[in-house]
C-alpha cells in the first residue's frame, strides 16, 4: 500500500527491545508536547519535572520502587502466561482477589503477631490469586476455552466481589457506615525499606529476580518456552500441554495475588484497608509491562520501573496542574509508540522496488 | 408490579439493550474480520463526547450522531493501523486505545461537564399511535436509535449471511491467505471492519450521552464496553444471538434498581455480576458443544496476516 | 487464440527470502491449450515461481507477461483479474465455508442467492465431473473432495492460466486419474495449465511440455514430453546423473521384534477414522518402510506409536512391554526414537535456538537443581553437530535460519543420541537435497546395522525399496499387502499404493 | 511552629486531593469550584489532584509531593482519605490539613470540615411535597452511609411538613457515578408512581429521567436549573467561604483544628427557595428557622420507619444515622 511494505528483517534490530522503548517513548514524547502546548504547559519544564520527580530523590525513588510492585508482579503474572502464549488478561481482578485474601487472614486472626500473620496474610493473598485463575485454567487446559475472555470477564466479577464486600459483609462499623473494610492490624503493615518504600519492594524485587531466573534457566521455563513456541513441539517433547496451561495460568494468578497483598500491607504508611480501588488499574498496567518486555519474564522489573517513572511522573504534573486526562493519555501514547516500535525492530519499511514497478 | 413499572422496566431494557447492541455489533464486524479490538470503552467515550460536544455546539442531534460515528470509527483507525497493518499485537493495541479514549474524551470534555445537552433523541411521537394501550408504549415509547440499532443488527446479518461483502468480511476472519489467493482484499477488509466496528461504538456512546444518560462527565461509560465485548462472545459472533444477549444483558442492567421497587432482596452488586458469569458460562457451553467441529469464533482472531511470510 | 503467443512468460526471475534465495534467474513459458509441467527437486523454487505469476509475491527481478502483455501484479487479486489462479500445494479453503461459498468467494454477485448460487456450483462442477456437494461445510469433506472445490473455484474464475502445484500429492491414484481427465478437459478449453508433481509417470500421462528448476533457476524449458526420460530427468532435476547410492545387504527376517503394533485404530479430531486396522512388528536391526500415497493414515499412524495421538483401540509394545498407554516422554525414555513429518513445529521449536533444540530429549537429565546446565548442552549440542555434520552459524540463533537439510540432520542426531531401541522416520529425507538424503539415509543403514530397528514411511518408492528389508503398503488405514524389495517391481507397489489388492 | 501552619503570609500555597475526576458534575465538581473561588478570594495559589484512589499509594504520593512544593495547607476531600490526612498531619506539623467528611482531628494541625446538607434538604423536601401529586417522591441514593441516610429522612420530614400523606421511595444504585444506572433507578421510581425525583449521586441523570417523564427534579450538589428542564430547586454545597476562612487563617498564622459541621447559617450549604412553589412562604421561613437556630431538623420526637420514636439526637447520633424515618419506603441495608 501507497508504494511502501513491511519487509522482515534478515535479523532482529540488536537490542531491539530496549531501542522499541525508547523509540516509542520518544515518539510519544513528542505527541504529548503538542497536547502540553495545548494546556499551555512548558513540555520541556514538565517533562523535566517527571524525570525528577520518579528519580530526582531518594523520597522519588522509593514512591518509584513501591508503584513498581504491583506492576512488575502483575507484569510477571502476565509474562509467565505470555511466554508460554496464553493471555491473562484478569490480573487486575487477581491482584482484587489477593488484597481480599489478606484481608480476611487479618479478620481471621486480627491478633497474631506480625511474623505470624504477615505471611499468613501474603501467602493467602497468593493462594486468592491463584484461585480466581483457577476456573480460567481449568477451562483453558480441559476444554480449551479462551482464557483472554475468562480472565477478563473475572476482573469484572471481583470487582463487584470487593464492593460487596466492603459495602455489606465487611463493612468497617467504625467508618460511619462508609464503605470500607477496617483498617488493617497494625503489626500487618510492612516494615518500611526507605522513605516511602516498604520491604514490598524487596520481596517483589525477589521474587521478579527468582522467577526472571528460573524462568529463563530452569527446566520448567524451557518448557514453557518450547509450549510457547509450538503446541506440537510440547507434545512431541513430552510436555503434558493440559498440565502446563493450567499449572502457568494459576501460578499466573498467584504471582498478581501476591501483587494485591503486598499491594494493600505495604504501599501505604496511613493505616491500610481494603477498599474498592485497591488494584487501581495495575493489572491492566501489567499487560502492558509484559508486552513491552516481550513476553520475557526476566525484563518485566526494568520496564516496571520505567513504567512506574512515568504513572509517578504522570502524578507529579497533575500537581503542576496538567489535568490526569492529559498524563494518562501520555501513557497510552508511550504504548502505541512503543507497540509500533517493536514491529519495526522485526520489519523494515521499504518502498516497492524498481522491478515491481511496469519495467520495459 | 403494575403496567407502569411493567412498561418502564421493557423500556429500559430496550435502552441498555440497545447501548451494549450497537457497540457489540460493531466489535462483531471488526471480529467477523478477524480483529480483535478491546478498545470498545475508549471508542464509545470517544463517540459519547463528541457528539454531546456537537449536541451542545449546533444543537441538532442528527448532526451529532453522524460526528460520533465518524469520530469512533476515525479513533477506531488508530487500532486498525497499529494491530492491522503494522501488525502489532492485536490484546495490546486494543488496551492502549482504551486508556487513550477515556483519557482524549476527559480532556476535550472538561468545558462541557455539567452542562445541559444541546441535543437528544426524543422518544418517537406518531399522534394516535402512541396512544395505543401498550403496544403504543412499548413500541413508540422509544427514541429512533433503538430502531436504528434493529435495522442494523438486520442489515448486518443481512450482508454477512446474504451478499458478497459479508462473505469477503467473514472469509477474511476465517483464513486471511485462502481470502487473499481468491482475491480478496485482506488488509483493506480489516481497516474497513475496525472502523465500523468503531462507528458503531461512537454511535453507542452518542446514544449513552444523547439519549439514556443525557449528559458528559468522565467515565460515563462505566464499563459497558467490557459488557459488549462479552455480549460478542455470548452471542457466538452472530448478530441475532448477540441482539438477544444485550437485551438479556440490558435486562440484567435494568433489573439491578428495579428489583428493589419489586421488594426483591438481592443485592444489586452481586446481581450485577451476572452478565460476566453468564459470559463464562456460554463460552463454556459453546466450547462443549463445538468440541468436535470447528469452533464458533473466527478462526484467524487475533492474528496477523503477511502475505509473504509462512 | 493465437497459439504462437504465450499464455503466460516469466523471464529471469529473482526472489529472495532471509536466507535463501528462491528463485535465481528463473524463466518459464506456457502455451494456450496445453499442460504444461514444472519439474524440479523439493526447494528448486517450484511453488515460489508460481507464486510470483498469481501474484502472491512480488519478484525482487524480472518480468512476468501474459499473452504477451507485460504485468506487474501487486496481489492475487490482480492475477485473477488477468486470468491466473493458482491451487496451492496446502489448500486455500476455508473449513467453516460451504463448498459454495468457498466457490462464491472467488467471485459472486454482490447479493448472494444460496439457492441459485448452489445450482450453479453444481452445474459447473457437474459441466468437468467434478462431484461434489455444493452445501457441505468443508471441513467435512475428504482431500480428494477438497481438491475439487479448488478446481471448482478456478473454474468459476474462469482461469486463462491455471497453476496447479502437486495437485495429486494427497490423491488416490484414481482421483490422481481423474484429474487428469479434467485437466486434459480444462487445456482442450483453450487455457494453459500449470502442473506441478513429482511423479513422472503424470507428467507423461497428461502434460504436454515440461520445464526443469534446480536450485531456482531454469535448467531446461518447455521440453516435449515425448523426449522425457527418467533418467535424464533426474540428471536435469539433480544436477549429475544419480543412482540411488546407499543400498545395504538385507537382515534376516527372524529377527527378535522389538516394535510390534497390534490392530491399532485412530479417529481423528472429526470422528474419521485415519487407521483402520493396523498390524506390524519392526525387528532388531531391521528397516521396514511403509509406501503409500499421502494421507491414507502414515501420519497418524506415526503419531500414535510416537504418542503423539492416541489410539482408539490395539496395542503397541516396545521391546516387549506395553507402551499404548504411556506418555511421549515415557516412550521416549523407553528407546523409542521419532523423526515426524514436520520437523519445523513438531520435532523442533521455530522460535527457540540451536542448543535448546538440541536438548528437547535430554534436558531432563541435564540439570543441576531446577536449573539446566547450560555448559553441558551446550557441549552436547556441538558434539551433536560435530559429529552429524550440521552446519550451524551461532548456537543461540533462532533454529529457523538453519537450512533444510540441516535441521534435519540435527533432528536425526537428536533422536539416535541416547541410543534408542526403534525409530519412527517420517518421510525423513523429504525436501533435502543429494548429498542431505545419502547422508541421512547412511546415518539410517548404519544405525540399523547397529542393531535399530527402524520404521522409515516414506514417499519416495526408491528410497523405500533401497532401504527397506521389508515393504509395508498402506492404503485408507490399512495395511494392504507387503513385499520383498529385492523381488518387486515398482509398478507393483504401486498398483498396491493405489488400493489394487 | 507547633501551633499549625504558622509561616509568612506570602508563601501559603493550598493544595486539594480530590478522589475523583473534577469532570464528574458532582461531589469533586463542587469542591473544584470551591477552590477556584478561594483563590480568587485569598489570592493564594491552589493546585489540585484528581482521580486519587482511597487508601492508596497514590495519594501519599500526592500529598508528599505538594508538601516537597511547599504547600502548606492541603485539603483532603473524600472521607476515604481520613487515616491518611491523620497520618500526614502528625508527620508534617507545619502543614495544615482539613479533612472533608470525616470526624478525626488533633490539636494543632489537622481539622475537619462537613456540612449539615440535611438542612437544605429539608427545605427541598418541603418543595417536592407539595409538588407531588401521587404523594410518591422518589430518591435515587448512592450507599446507605449516614450522610445519606440523614439527608432522605431530612428531606422527608419536610415534604411530611408539607403534606402529610407522602411517601419517599428510596432506590440505591451502589454507586456514586454511573449516569447508565442512575437514570434506570429514577426510571424505576417513575414507574412505580413517583412524580417528583431527587436524588444523592454525582450525575445529573436522575434529572434528565425526570424531565422526559414529566416529573419534578430536586437536585443535589449544584444549581442545575441550566441543565434539567423540569429543574424546581437543589440542596447546593458551597465550600469557598469555608476553604477562604481555613487558607486565611493558615496564612495568619491562626488556623486552629476543629470538628467544623457548618449548616445554613454558615453558607457551605444552601437552597434556593423557587417562586413558583407554592409553598414558597413555608419554605423560607423555615430556612430562615435554621439560619437563625430557631428550628433544626431533627429536633424533637422523631418516628422511626419501625415505629421507634427517637427524641434528642445529638450530632454523634445523626453522624452515625442508620434508620429511616416513617414514611420511607425502602431499606437501610441497600
Ligand atoms: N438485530 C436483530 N434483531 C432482531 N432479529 C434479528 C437481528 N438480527 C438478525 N435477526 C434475526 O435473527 C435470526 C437469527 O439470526 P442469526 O444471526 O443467529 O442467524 P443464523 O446465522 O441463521 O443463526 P443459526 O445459524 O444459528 O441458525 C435471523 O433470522 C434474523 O432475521
Ligand atoms: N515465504 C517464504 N519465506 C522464507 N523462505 C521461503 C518462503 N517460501 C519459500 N521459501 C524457501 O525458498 C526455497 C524454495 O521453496 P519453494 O517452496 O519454492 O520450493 P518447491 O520447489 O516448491 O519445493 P517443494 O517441491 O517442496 O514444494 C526453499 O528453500 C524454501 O524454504
Ligand atoms: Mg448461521
Ligand atoms: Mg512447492
Amino acid at each position: 500500500m501507497f508504494g511502501f511494505r513491511l519487509q522482515k528483517r534478515e535479523t532482529p534490530l540488536p537490542g531491539g527491545q530496549i531501542r522499541a522503548f525508547i523509540v516509542g517513548l520518544l515518539v510519544a514524547l513528542l505527541i504529548g508536547a503538542l497536547l502540553l502546548l495545548m494546556v499551555d504547559q512548558n513540555p520541556l519544564d514538565i517533562y523535566a519535572k517527571m524525570f525528577s520527580a520518579a528519580f530526582g530523590s531518594s523520597q522519588g525513588i522509593s514512591t518509584t520502587l513501591t508503584r513498581a510492585v504491583p506492576l512488575g508482579l502483575a507484569g510477571l503474572a502476565v509474562a509467565v502466561a505470555g511466554s508460554m502464549g496464553l493471555w491473562n488478561i484478569g490480573a487486575e481482578g487477581q491482584i482484587i482477589a489477593g488484597a481480599m485474601g489478606a484481608a480476611w487472614v487479618a479478620r481471621l486472626g486480627p491478633d497474631l503477631a506480625g511474623p505470624a500473620l504477615i505471611p499468613l496474610m501474603l501467602f493467602a493473598a497468593a493462594i486468592f490469586g491463584g484461585l480466581l485463575a483457577f476456573g480460567p485454567a481449568i477451562a483453558r487446559a480441559q476444554l480449551g476455552v479462551n482464557e483472554i475472555i475468562t480472565t477478563l470477564m473475572l476482573n469484572e466479577i471481583a470487582l463487584r466481589a470487593v464492593r460487596y464486600l466492603v459495602n455489606g459483609p465487611w463493612k468497617d462499623p467504625d467508618s460511619f457506615n462508609f464503605p470500607q473494610a477496617p483498617a488493617l492490624p497494625e503489626q500487618s503493615v510492612l516494615p518500611t525499606l526507605f522513605d516511602r518504600a516498604s520491604i514490598a519492594v524487596l520481596i517483589a524485587a525477589a521474587v521478579l529476580l527468582v522467577f526472571g531466573v528460573y524462568a529463563s534457566r530452569s527446566a520448567w521455563g524451557y518448557e514453557l518456552r518450547v509450549a510457547g513456541s509450538s503446541e506440537s513441539a510440547a507434545k512431541y517433547a513430552g510436555i503434558s500441554l493440559k498440565k502446563k496451561i493450567f499449572t502457568v495460568l494459576v501460578l499466573s494468578g498467584t504471582i498478581a495475588g501476591l501483587g494485591g497483598g503486598l499491594v494493600l500491607m505495604g504501599s501505604s504508611s496511613s493505616p491500610s484497608r481494603l477498599v474498592e480501588g485497591v488494584a487501581n488499574g495495575w493489572g491492566f498496567a501489567g499487560i502492558i509491562v509484559a508486552a513491552l518486555a516481550l513476553m520475557r519474564p526476566s525484563g518485566v522489573a526494568a520496564v516496571a520501573v520505567a513504567f512506574g517513572a512515568v504513572q509517578v511522573g504522570g502524578l507529579r504534573i497533575q500537581t503542576l496542574g496538567v489535568p490526569a486526562s492529559v498524563a494518562n493519555t501520555l501513557q497510552a501514547l508511550i504504548l502505541f509508540g512503543a507497540l509500533a516500535a517493536a514491529v519495526f525492530t522485526n520489519y523494515k519499511l521499504t518502498r516497492r522496488s524498481a522491478a515491481q514497478a511496469v519495467t520495459a | 408490579m403494575n403496567e407502569e413499572t411493567l412498561i418502564g422496566l421493557f423500556l429500559s431494557v430496550i435502552e441498555f439493550g440497545t447501548l451494549l447492541y450497537l457497540a457489540a455489533l460493531g466489535e462483531l464486524i471488526a471480529e467477523k474480520s478477524g480483529v480483535l479490538n478491546l478498545g470498545v470503552e475508549g471508542m464509545m467515550a470517544m463517540g459519547g463526547v463528541a457528539a454531546f460536544w456537537v449536541g451542545v455546539e449546533t444543537g441538532n442531534p442528527w448532526l451529532a450522531l453522524l460526528v460520533a460515528i465518524m469520530v469512533g470509527a476515525l479513533f477506531a483507525s488508530i487500532h486498525g493501523l497499529v494491530a492491522v497493518v503494522l501488525g502489532a499485537d492485536q490484546v495490546v493495541s486494543g488496551l492502549a486505545l482504551t486508556i487513550l479514549g477515556v483519557g482524549v474524551s476527559a480532556f476535550l470534555g472538561k468545558d462541557y461537564v455539567s452542562q445541559a445537552p444541546g441535543a437528544r433523541f426524543e422518544a418517537l411521537n406518531l399522534g394516535p399511535l402512541n396512544d395505543i394501550p401498550w403496544i403504543g408504549e412499548f413500541i413508540f415509547g422509544q427514541s429512533i436509535i433503538p430502531w436504528l440499532a434493529l435495522a442494523l443488527g438486520i442489515i448486518t446479518w443481512f450482508v454477512l449471511t446474504r451478499t458478497r461483502i459479508g462473505l469477503v468480511l467473514r472469509a477474511v476472519g476465517e483464513s486471511a491467505s485462502a481470502a487473499d489467493s481468491a482475491g480478496s482484499p485482506v488488509v483493506l477488509t480489516r481497516l474497513i471492519a475496525v472502523a465500523i466496528g468503531g462507528a458503531l461504538a461512537g454511535m453507542s456512546g452518542a446514544y449513552l450521552t444523547m439519549s439514556l444518560a443525557p449528559g458528559w462527565s468522565e467515565g460515563t461509560t462505566a464499563g459497558r464496553g467490557w459488557i459488549a465485548l462479552a455480549l460478542v462472545i455470548f452471542g457466538a459472533w452472530k448478530p441475532g444471538r448477540v441482539g438477544v444477549g444485550a437485551l438479556l444483558f440490558g435486562g440484567l442492567l435494568a433489573l439491578e434498581p428495579r428489583l428493589q421497587t419489586f421488594g426483591v432482596e438481592i443485592s444489586p452488586i452481586l446481581l450485577s455480576m451476572l452478565p460476566y458469569v453468564l459470559t463464562i458460562a456460554a463460552m463454556i457451553a459453546l466450547s462443549i458443544r463445538s468440541r468436535n467441529r470447528p469452533s464458533a469464533a473466527p478462526a484467524a482472531l487475533g492474528s496477523t496476516y503477511r502475505r509473504e511470510e509462512r | 487464440m493465437d497459439n504462437q503467443t504465450p499464455a503466460a512468460e516469466l523471464v529471469d526471475i529473482w526472489k529472495r527470502f532471509p536466507g535463501v534465495i528462491a528463485n535465481a534467474g528463473a524463466n518459464l513459458m506456457v502455451r494456450p491449450g496445453s499442460v504444461h509441467a514444472v519439474l524440479g527437486e523439493n526447494g528448486a523454487g517450484k511453488t515460489t515461481l508460481m507464486n510470483v505469476l498469481a501474484g502472491v509475491y512480488q519478484p525482487d527481478e524480472g518480468t512476468v507477461s501474459l499473452a504477451g502483455q507485460q504485468m506487474s501484479f501487486t496481489k492475487p487479486a490482480q492475477a485473477i483479474k488477468a486470468g491466473v489462479v493458482m491451487v496451492h500445494q496446502e489448500f486455500r479453503l476455508i473449513p467453516t465455508f460451504t463448498v459454495a461459498e468457498n466457490v462464491a468467494l472467488a467471485g459472486s454477485p454482490s447479493i448472494i442467492a444460496k439457492r441459485s448460487i448452489e445450482d450453479s456450483v453444481a452445474e459447473l462442477a457437474d459441466r468437468f465431473g467434478l462431484a461434489t456437494d455444493p452445501s457441505r461445510e468443508v471441513w467435512r469433506l475428504s482431500m480428494g473432495e477438497r481438491q475439487r472445490v479448488e478446481i471448482l473455484k478456478a473454474l468459476w474464475q474462469d482461469a486463462k492460466v491455471l497453476i496447479l502445484d502437486e495437485p495429486t500429492a494427497v490423491l488416490t491414484p484414481s482421483e490422481a486419474t481423474e484429474l487428469g481427465r479434467v485437466v486434459t478437459a480444462m487445456a482442450n478449453d483453450g487455457r494453459a495449465i500449470i502442473f506441478i508433481s513429482h511423479k513422472l509417470d503424470e507428467v507423461t500421462e497428461f502434460c504436454d511440455e515440461a520445464t526443469v528448476l534446480r536450485g531456482g533457476a531454469t535448467v531446461a524449458s518447455s521440453l516435449p514430453v515425448e523426449e522425457l526420460d527418467a533418467a535424464r530427468l533426474a540428471e536435469l532435476m539433480v544436477g549429475e546423473a544419480t543412482e540411488v547410492s546407499v543400498r545395504r545387504t538385507r537382515t534376516s527376517p527372524v529377527a527378535e521384534p522389538v516394535l510390534e503394533v497390534r490392530n491399532a485404530a485412530v479417529r481423528d479430531l472429526h470422528g474419521i477414522a485415519t487407521v483402520a486396522d493396523v498390524s506390524l512388528t519392526v525387528g532388531k536391526g531391521e528397516i521396514v518402510g511403509i509406501a503409500g500415497v499421502a494421507g491414507n493414515g502414515q501420519r497418524p499412524l506415526a503419531d500414535a506409536i510416537a504418542g503423539l495421538e492416541s489410539l482408539e483401540s490395539g496395542t503397541i509394545s516396545l521391546g516387549g512391554s506395553s507402551i499404548e498407554g504411556a506418555t511421549p516422554k515415557a516412550r521416549n525414555a523407553a528407546g523409542l526414537a521419532y523423526v515426524p513429518e514436520d520437523r519445523l513445529g513438531v520435532g523442533l521449536a521455530p522460535r527457540l535456538n540451536v542448543v535448546e533444540n538440541a536438548m528437547m530429549r535430554s534436558y531432563r537429565s541435564m540439570t543441576k537443581g531446577p536449573f539446566i546446565d547450560r555448559s553441558a548442552t551446550q557441549t552436547m549440542c556441538e558434539d551433536l553437530a560435530a559429529e552429524y555434520k550440521v552446519k550451524v552459524g551461532k548456537f543461540d540463533a533462532p533454529i529457523g535460519a538453519l537450512s533444510g537439510g540441516n535441521l534435519q540432520r540435527l533432528l536425526v542426531g537428536r533422536e539416535l543420541a541416547d541410543d534408542p531401541k526403534v525409530l519412527v522416520a517420517a518421510q525423513p529425507t523429504r525436501g533435502l537435497d543429494v548429498q542431505g538424503v545419502a547422508a541421512i539415509q547412511q546415518i539410517i543403514v548404519e544405525q540399523s546395522q547397529a542393531g535399530l530397528g527402524v520404521l522409515l514411511i516414506s514417499e519416495d518408492l526408491e528410497e523405500l525399496l533401497a532401504l527397506s528389508d521389508r515393504l509395508l503398503v498402506m492404503h485408507e488405514g490399512e495395511i494392504v499387502a507387503e513385499f520383498d524389495p529385492d523381488t518387486t517391481s515398482r509398478a507393483e507397489v504401486g498398483a498396491a499404493m493405489a488400493g489394487a489388492h | 511552629g507547633s501551633d499549625g501552619g504558622s509561616g509568612d503570609a506570602g508563601d501559603t500555597k493550598a493544595a486539594f486531593v480530590m478522589v475523583a475526576p473534577v469532570g464528574d458534575a458532582g461531589w469533586n465538581f463542587m469542591h473544584d469550584e470551591g477552590r477556584k473561588a478561594a483563590e480568587a478570594a485569598t489570592g493564594v495559589p491552589t493546585a489540585f489532584v484528581e482521580a486519587i484512589p482511597e487508601g492508596g499509594a497514590e495519594f501519599d504520593n500526592a500529598v508528599q509531593q505538594f508538601i516537597d512544593d511547599g504547600y502548606n495547607v492541603i485539603f483532603t476531600t473524600s472521607f476515604g482519605y481520613m487515616d491518611a490526612t491523620e497520618q500526614f498531619a502528625a508527620d508534617n506539623p507545619d502543614v495544615v490539613f482539613e479533612h472533608i467528611s470525616g470526624f478525626k482531628m488533633n490539636d494543632t494541625n489537622f481539622g475537619n470540615t462537613f456540612g449539615r446538607m440535611y438542612q437544605p434538604r429539608y427545605v427541598a423536601g418541603m418543595a417536592a411535597g407539595a409538588a407531588t401529586e401521587t404523594n410518591k417522591i422518589g430518591y435515587v441514593a448512592a450507599f446507605p452511609i449516614p450522610e445519606v441516610i440523614r439527608g432522605i429522612n431530612a428531606f422527608t420530614l419536610g415534604a411530611q411538613k408539607i403534606n402529610p400523606d407522602v411517601e419517599v421511595e428510596v432506590n440505591w444504585t451502589s454507586t456514586w457515578f454511573d449516569p447508565g444506572v442512575e437514570g434506570s433507578a429514577a426510571q424505576a421510581l417513575i414507574d412505580a408512581g413517583a412524580d417528583v425525583l431527587t436524588m444523592h449521586q454525582d450525575s445529573t441523570a436522575t434529572g434528565e429521567v425526570a424531565t422526559a417523564a414529566g416529573a419534578t427534579f430536586i437536585g443535589y450538589h449544584s444549581d442545575m436549573s441550566s441543565q434539567v428542564d423540569s429543574y424546581l430547586t437543589a440542596p447546593v454545597w458551597d465550600w469557598s467561604e469555608r476553604y477562604s476562612d481555613i487558607i486565611n487563617a493558615a496564612k495568619d498564622g491562626n488556623y486552629k483544628p476543629e470538628s467544623w459541621w457548618g449548616g445554613m447559617a454558615d453558607g457551605v450549604v444552601d437552597i434556593a427557595i423557587p417562586d413558583s412553589s407554592p409553598v414558597a412562604g413555608e419554605m423560607k421561613e423555615a430556612k430562615d428557622g435554621l439560619i437563625n437556630g430557631d428550628f433544626d431538623v431533627f429536633d424533637g420526637d422523631i418516628t422511626g420507619q419501625d415505629g421507634t420514636v427517637y427524641s434528642g439526637l445529638t450530632d454523634g447520633d445523626l453522624l452515625g444515622m442508620s434508620w429511616f424515618v416513617e414514611g420511607v419506603i425502602g431499606s437501610t441495608d441497600g
